[in-house]
């Protein structure tokens, strides 16, 4: 469904990836792990149109969206929760979610007011404080409301970059459950994480990003959750 | 040689850094670690006097340098670099380092001799640290058009400049390739040889693991653990850390 | 009534027209503010497009004697277009990280509009028409002047409208979004640019609704306005807080109702030094402004 | 000829304060004060020759020394703001500084006249260079004199270290306070230093028109000052001298001959050249070519 | 470097003067000078047309009689000063480097001053090296300024002796009005100088009692609290010294807050189109004294010419049409040879031609002239009837 080929963007200063080839499956949860500064976010942005790769290609659904910008990527159907879910602090959550309906707006108001209140039905933590500012609310809450907002674009596929980021356990467990039942709406989606146990419990499939390339492909169950995260974070084993 | 005690941040309603406490020994090579989001950068922040103190304190050889403006925290012996390289594009490789020799040479000359001074005052050791850093055939160029490792190299040099006791290296292997970070290690090393006391803060395991000699981990901002390197690898408090909890 | 009764209604009287003057300022500064809020960057050409649509709108007056109601109309669609135009001229194309471009451009801006005014009118003052300028609401011992009061009216209306568009509209939306995460407000779809030209335009036929009021107060309109008025509509924005249209509002009617209170007290020589001074008080106690907060974004 | 030194005197006049403004642009400050302290060191310098009778050099280096002093002062709550807030607050103590030449009356008896500042009538018969038979070329030169002594040693200082550090600090503040810098020096001695250069621009002007008013001190003036340095590029004092060529020479003296066009090309050119040269019209490229040119190595 | 070399020639040529014109065609060049911009381009406007217009006038009648006995036209340059100081400084030294004879201009008093300081002070006096150009004005109107330089001299109207019949005249039509009271434009050098030195004195001089003064500034906008001083004042005479904008701005506050009054005077510069443009309604019956108006054919005649080149003759600009006349008969008179080696030399005779003047004709009849190189101008009184300019009385008739 979506599809990395040899992507090179540089971020600032720094070429944060350097030539990067992923792809995510429909329907399944694909995870990239890998530590800081590997380029994950680096990676979503240039797919969500917010960066421009200096070489490479991206292609959603057999289009070619490379060099779309993020307003056109959202068109196409796919959707990027931030990382620090860059909720828009002064505003509702009402207003965060009509917000994320804004291309929707214009053309059916009233499906995407119904999926509003779909939206806050879902998300009960949401309905609880939906007239409060998304600036006062907890890190769980704000993580809830990225996500419900990347959700009111209504796509086909949806990237989460660190969604765990920051948050107690029992919140990141809750977060977890909400990417599985997205899934199981038939939501593809792509994650980056840290939490490598967590995301390892839901992912079909996961790439190891280091320092701008790829160091691994595969299925879960390739390596061991213990050897993925020697890799990944504290360094090769007996490094 | 560095002690923080009892070192908080608050940021609103999120504790940043909190009751963080750990010394760092003369000579030492100190590796601070943690998921991200645990509070690494804000406690180099704080030893550097980017922002202000919510309690606690930074004593640095004996003194009291809690909230001290950045300027004063160099000229008592601290150097540091950036997560995310700060250094002056517009100017050339040479001036970077110029401008951070000024604090040294304040101690040595006064402020006239050493506002008035002309470009051959310092020179000398610029160009020990350019060679240090491997950028001795780029001196005029400017820091904006070098490569990014050069520019990590030259950040640490500029670092230098200023003479510090004491380095704080802020994940300075970040995008970095094998290679590049095995180099580092060299460097780092080499600094410690030289008497130089480092505070390192990185992600880059192979890097921590191999050339520090204790490490302290962050979460939450909170110390859960600190130990030698093997220690720590197989803490199971830091697993959790960076696992998350398996069954929450 | 005697003289010491006057001594003391006198500079209550004064407090208070300042105040319904201070709704003009008010304009102005939510115009700068929100122009600064969504791009973080400053348009110096804002009044003068201001002014500039009020002479606009005279075509209508003069032409088409149109009520005066029409011809405020006239001027906001008119400062709109012009500020549509000061978008693309200064904003557009100047590259985000050459702030000093863009605001050399929009200097270059005030003085061409100013100068087009100048070319078109000769440099004459020209009538400009008012509602209820003939009225006075006598409130013993205070009255109230008609056209005043009438400013007054409108420029809450017109903020009302704005705040209506802010916060009740998908317009307002992309606007505040913009202003307050611009990455994810592009996530959203929400296309920066197009937001941004909106900004000016919305601010745009705000000031041309300043403009028109400032027309209608005096009952005459001159080049010379666009100066002050800039310096005053800038000042009203750092004492309102960067970026805070409550702020602004407040703001600019106390600017206007202070200014008066000196002019009454210090004479007119000295009226701006005060209002320089109360911009400095605040500057030093309260850098963030009446409603500003310290910003933590980077 | 006449016309050509005149011309020379009044590029030199906005040289002066085009750099006043460009010194404190290195540190990233947008000043909208300089207009303030061209006006005291105009009418300081103007009240030393005219009543006190001061030979012109020591008048004008008193009237810098006060308006660096004055600049000084003004430095230190500056710090504390910046962006728009530092532009709205110089702009408004540089209208306050007007304002109070604006109420300032000193007047002494000379002759059957009265001299002297005069509130809102403005400060008349600052004749010190016709009357000491100074000719136009005496004057370009003396102004010129002091233009290339300024553009000298602030070249110098471009330069030498103390230009890299303005140059951090401009960039990056938390960088330079990391290396080292004190940003209140630095930011402090920029706006002295830029003081005392508009201060010496002011007590030129001040002799150069032989009457100075507060009017002549205004946004407008302030406005100018920062033009220069923009539109002429931060990378050298080359750039703000071209730029003054640019707006006091081409915008004004050469566009003369179109009549009625001039006024509005005059605010066109400028948008148009912010459009197609953002960096300035004398760029670190322009630089290095103008280095070439003369044959030096890029150093 | 060859570009620079290019670019830097370009500009020469750009900048430079006009150089002489050739010997065959001499003309006699006056150089005009104002504002063309700004919000007091329409002065410069009129002056350009009523100028251009006594020129045309002059050579349909054959133009100007030299030393020779040869006639040359007269031909009228006019250039932008903006009216900003150094570009008036600037304007000016470029017409001295030029072959005009004389200036005439500028349009404001702030330029004035301090192009009557570029000008040499006294005449042929060695140690001052001040430009030797001789400047007729007929705009700037502050004040006492012809005095700065003996190369300066204006055709301006005398306000403080103007003022001074004003007030004795309304003294013998208004017995029953006892006070006065002023409106000031504080920050413009004119308005500020008129009121002060002018007004308030002669009216003081004439034996009324001045009750103070409301004051403003050249762009307030707001004038309710001056306008209630004013009122509380309840001056029998109300004397406003301000331009036309503010002046208009204030007229229309009092009209709201009803102010009442027996007599409104106004400023000269005020007697123009601008304030009945800006508001005819509010200014009926403001009594200005001015140096024009249409009241004699040949008056008329003027103001017709300049119309024509789409000019309005005002007491300013139709200073400019007397001044050309004046010059006429000066430079006739002194003989001067308008070759392209002769300039300085006319120059120098026009200045004492000027300087010996006693009495020239005015549009009004005949005007004194001071030895500060000052015009003692005849006038009228006139006031806004039904949106236009009417003569109340003539004080000369």
């Amino acid at each position: 469904m979506l599809e990395v080929q040899g992507l090179v963007t540089n971020y600032g200063m720094i070429e944060a990836l350097k030539g990067v080839d992923i792809s995510a499956a429909e329907g399944r949860i694909t995870c990239v792990l890998g530590p800081n500064g590997a380029g994950k976010t680096t990676l979503l942005m240039t797919i969500a149109g917010l960066l421009r790769p200096r070489r490479g290609s991206v292609t959603f659904e057999g289009r070619d969206i490379t060099a779309a910008s993020s307003a056109a990527v959202v068109h196409q159907g796919l959707a990027l929760v931030p990382e620090n879910r860059l909720v828009f602090p002064d505003m509702t959550v009402r207003e965060n979610l009509v917000a994320g309906a804004y291309t929707r707006l214009a053309r059916n108001r009233g499906e995407a007011m119904a999926d509003l209140d779909r939206m806050l039905e879902r998300f009960p933590v949401l309905n609880a404080r939906v007239n409060a500012n998304a600036g006062t609310l907890s890190g769980g809450e704000q993580q809830m409301l990225a996500v419900a907002r990347a959700l009111m674009t209504k796509p086909r596929c949806l990237l989460m970059d660190e969604p765990s980021l920051g948050l107690a356990p029992l919140i990141v467990a809750e977060v977890f459950n909400i990417i599985r039942e997205l899934n199981e709406d038939g939501v593809t989606i792509l994650l980056v994480e840290q939490n490598a146990h967590m995301a390892l419990t839901v992912a079909h499939h996961f790439f190891l990003l280091d320092q701008g390339l790829v160091a691994f492909d595969g299925d879960p169950g390739a390596m061991a959750e213990d050897e993925v995260i020697q890799r990944a974070y504290l360094g090769s084993a007996g490094g | 040689m560095l002690e923080l005690h009892s070192l908080s941040k608050h940021f609103g309603g999120v504790r940043a850094v909190d009751d963080l406490s750990l010394t760092v020994n003369q000579g030492e090579i100190f590796g601070l670690i943690g998921p991200n989001g645990s509070g690494k950068s804000t406690t180099v922040n704080l030893i550097c006097g980017v922002f202000p103190t919510t309690s606690g304190a930074v004593v640095f050889e004996g003194q009291d340098i809690t909230d001290a403006a950045s300027h004063r925290v160099v000229a008592a012996g601290i150097g540091r670099t950036f997560q995310n390289i700060r250094l002056f594009g517009d100017l050339t490789v040479w001036q970077n380092l110029w401008v951070a020799q000024n604090s040294v040479e304040e101690r040595e000359t006064g402020w006239f001799a050493r506002w008035l001074g002309g470009q051959r005052r310092g020179r000398d050791y610029a160009g020990e640290l350019l060679k240090f850093a491997g950028l001795a055939d780029r001196a005029n160029e400017l820091a904006r058009n070098l490569a990014f490792g050069e520019q990590r190299r030259l950040e640490m040099a500029r670092a230098l400049a200023a003479r510090p006791k004491l380095l704080l290296l802020d994940e300075p292997a970040a995008g970095m390739n094998a290679e590049e970070v095995g180099q580092l290690a060299t460097r780092i090393r080499a600094l410690r040889e030289h008497g130089m006391t480092i505070l390192l803060v990185e992600h880059v395991m192979e890097l921590v693991m191999g050339v520090t000699d204790r490490i302290a981990v962050l979460n939450f901002g909170q110390k859960i653990a600190e130990g030698a390197p093997a220690e720590i690898q197989s803490d199971p408090a830091v697993r959790t850390a960076y696992l998350g909890t398996a069954d929450a | 009534m005697s003289d010491f009764w006057w001594d003391v209604i006198d500079p209550i009287q004064s407090v208070l027209d300042g105040v319904m003057f201070g709704s003009i300022y008010a304009l102005i500064g939510i115009g700068f503010t929100l122009i600064f809020g969504v791009m973080h960057k400053i348009n110096l050409a804002y009044a003068a497009a201001s002014i500039g649509g009020a002479y606009a709108s005279l075509a209508a007056f003069q032409l088409l004697s149109a009520p005066a109601l029409v011809v405020f109309l006239c001027a906001a669609v008119a400062s709109g277009v012009i500020g549509y135009a000061v978008y693309i001229c200064c904003f557009r194309f100047i590259p985000e990280h050459l702030p000093l471009a863009t605001l050399m451009a929009s200097v270059g801006m005030l003085i061409l509009i100013d100068e087009v005014v100048v070319h078109a009118t000769a440099g004459m003052p020209e009538p400009y028409p008012a509602m209820f300028d003939d009225v006075m609401i006598d409130l013993e011992p205070f009255w109230v002047r008609g056209d005043l009061l009438m400013i007054f009216v409108l420029s809450v209306i017109a903020m009302m409208i704005l705040l209506y568009i802010l916060y009740r509209t998908r317009l307002g939306i992309a606007t505040r979004a913009v202003a307050q995460q611009p990455a994810a407000a592009q996530l959203c779809g929400i296309g920066q640019q197009n937001t941004n030209a909106v900004t000016f335009i919305i601010t745009g036929a705000l000031g041309g609704l300043a403009g028109a009021m400032v027309g209608a107060s005096v009952g005459i309109l001159s080049p010379l306005l666009a100066l002050p008025l800039t310096v005053k509509g800038l000042i009203v924005t750092v004492i309102g807080g960067l970026g805070s249209i409550p702020g602004a509002i407040v703001a600019g009617l106390l600017v206007g109702g202070f200014e008066n209170v000196f002019q009454y007290f210090r004479g007119v020589t000295e009226r701006d030094i005060y209002v320089m001074l109360l911009l400095f008080v605040f500057l030093t106690f309260r850098p963030q402004g009446l409603f500003g907060r310290m910003s933590t974004r980077d | 000829m006449d016309f050509y030194y005149g011309m020379a005197q009044l590029i030199g006049v906005h040289t002066l304060l085009g750099l006043s403004a460009y010194v404190v642009l290195l540190t990233g400050q947008v000043s909208m004060a300089q207009a303030g302290f061209f006006a005291i060191g105009a009418y300081l310098a103007g009240m030393l020759t005219v009543l006190a009778g001061w030979h012109i050099v020591p008048a004008m280096l008193l009237a810098a020394v006060a308006s660096a002093f004055v600049a000084t002062v003004v430095g230190f709550p500056a710090l504390r703001v910046k962006g728009l807030m530092l532009v709205v607050a110089t702009l408004a103590f540089g209208e306050a500084v007007r304002i109070f030449w604006f109420n300032f009356d000193y007047q002494i008896a000379k002759g059957n006249i009265q001299v002297g500042p005069l509130g809102g009538e403005g400060f008349k018969q600052i004749r010190y260079f016709p009357e000491n038979g100074w000719s136009t070329a005496d004057v370009a030169l003396f102004i010129w004199a002091w233009v290339i002594a300024a553009m000298v040693a602030l070249w110098w200082l471009d330069r030498s270290r103390v230009g890299s550090v303005l140059r951090a600090v401009g960039e990056d503040e938390l960088a330079a306070q990391s290396v080292g810098i004190n940003l209140t020096a630095v930011k402090v001695s920029a706006m002295t230093i830029g003081g005392f250069i508009a201060g010496l621009g002011g007590a030129i002007y001040a002799h150069y028109t032989t009457h100075i008013e507060h009017l002549n001190f205004g946004v407008i003036l302030a406005t100018f000052a920062i033009a220069y340095p923009i539109l002429g590029g931060l990378s050298s004092v080359i750039g703000v001298l071209i730029a003054v060529i640019f707006i006091q020479g081409f915008l004004v003296e050469v566009l003369r001959f179109m009549g009625d066009w001039r006024n509005l090309l005059f605010g066109a050119l400028i948008v148009l050249a912010m459009n197609v040269r953002p960096d300035g019209l004398f760029d670190a490229r322009a630089m290095r070519t103008l280095r070439r040119l003369f044959g030096a190595r890029d150093a | 470097m060859k570009r620079l070399l290019t670019i830097a020639a370009a500009l020469g040529v750009a900048m430079s003067v006009g150089t002489a014109a050739d010997a065959a065609d001499r003309t006699v060049k006056i150089a005009g000078f104002g504002a063309m911009s700004g919000v007091v381009r329409s002065f410069g406007i009129n002056t350009q047309a009523v100028m251009q217009a006594a020129a045309k006038a002059i050579n349909e009648a054959g133009g100007v009689k030299l030393a020779d006995g040869s006639m040359a036209p007269m031909e009228v340059t006019f250039d932008d000063d903006r009216c900003n100081a150094e570009e008036g400084i600037s304007v000016v030294r470029r017409l001295a480097s030029g072959d005009a004879v004389v200036g005439v201009g500028p349009t404001c008093s702030n330029v004035a001053e301090p192009l009557f300081g570029i000008l040499q002070a006294k005449a042929g006096d060695e140690g001052d090296s001040g430009l030797q150009f001789p400047i007729f004005t007929d705009t700037a109107i502050k004040g006492g300024l012809a005095k700065i330089s003996e190369w300066a001299f204006r055709n301006v109207p005398n306000e403080s002796q103007m003022y001074k019949s004003l007030f004795e005249w309304l003294a013998s039509q208004h017995p029953d009005a006892k006070s006065v009271y002023g409106g000031v434009e504080e920050d413009f050098a004119h308005s500020r100088f008129t009121w002060y030195k002018v007004m308030k004195t002669r009216s003081a001089d004439v034996g009324y009692e001045v009750k103070g003064e409301s004051k403003w500034l050249l762009n307030d906008t707001n004038f309710t609290t001056q306008v209630r001083e004013m009122k509380r004042a309840g001056a029998d005479i109300i004397a406003i010294s301000a331009h036309p904008f503010t002046t208009c701005g204030v007229l229309k506050e009092m009209a709201r807050q009803r102010v009442k009054y027996k007599v409104l005077v106004g400023l000269t510069s005020s007697s123009s189109l601008e304030t009945l443009n800006g508001c005819a309604k509010q200014a009926e019956g403001i009594i200005i004294p001015t140096s024009f108006a249409p009241v004699n054919p040949e008056a008329v005649a003027a103001a017709d010419a300049a119309a024509a080149l789409g000019g309005s003759a005002d007491l300013h600009s139709a200073a400019a049409w007397e001044i050309m006349m004046i010059l006429k008969d000066v430079i006739e008179a002194a003989g001067i040879q308008a070759t392209a080696d002769s300039v300085q030399a006319d120059r120098m005779a026009i200045r004492d031609g000027l300087a010996n003047l006693k009495t020239t004709k005015g549009l009004l009849g005949e005007i004194q002239r001071t030895d500060e190189g000052e015009a003692v101008k005849p006038y009228v009184y006139v006031h806004a009837d039904d949106g236009s300019w009417a003569v109340l009385h003539d004080p000369n008739a």
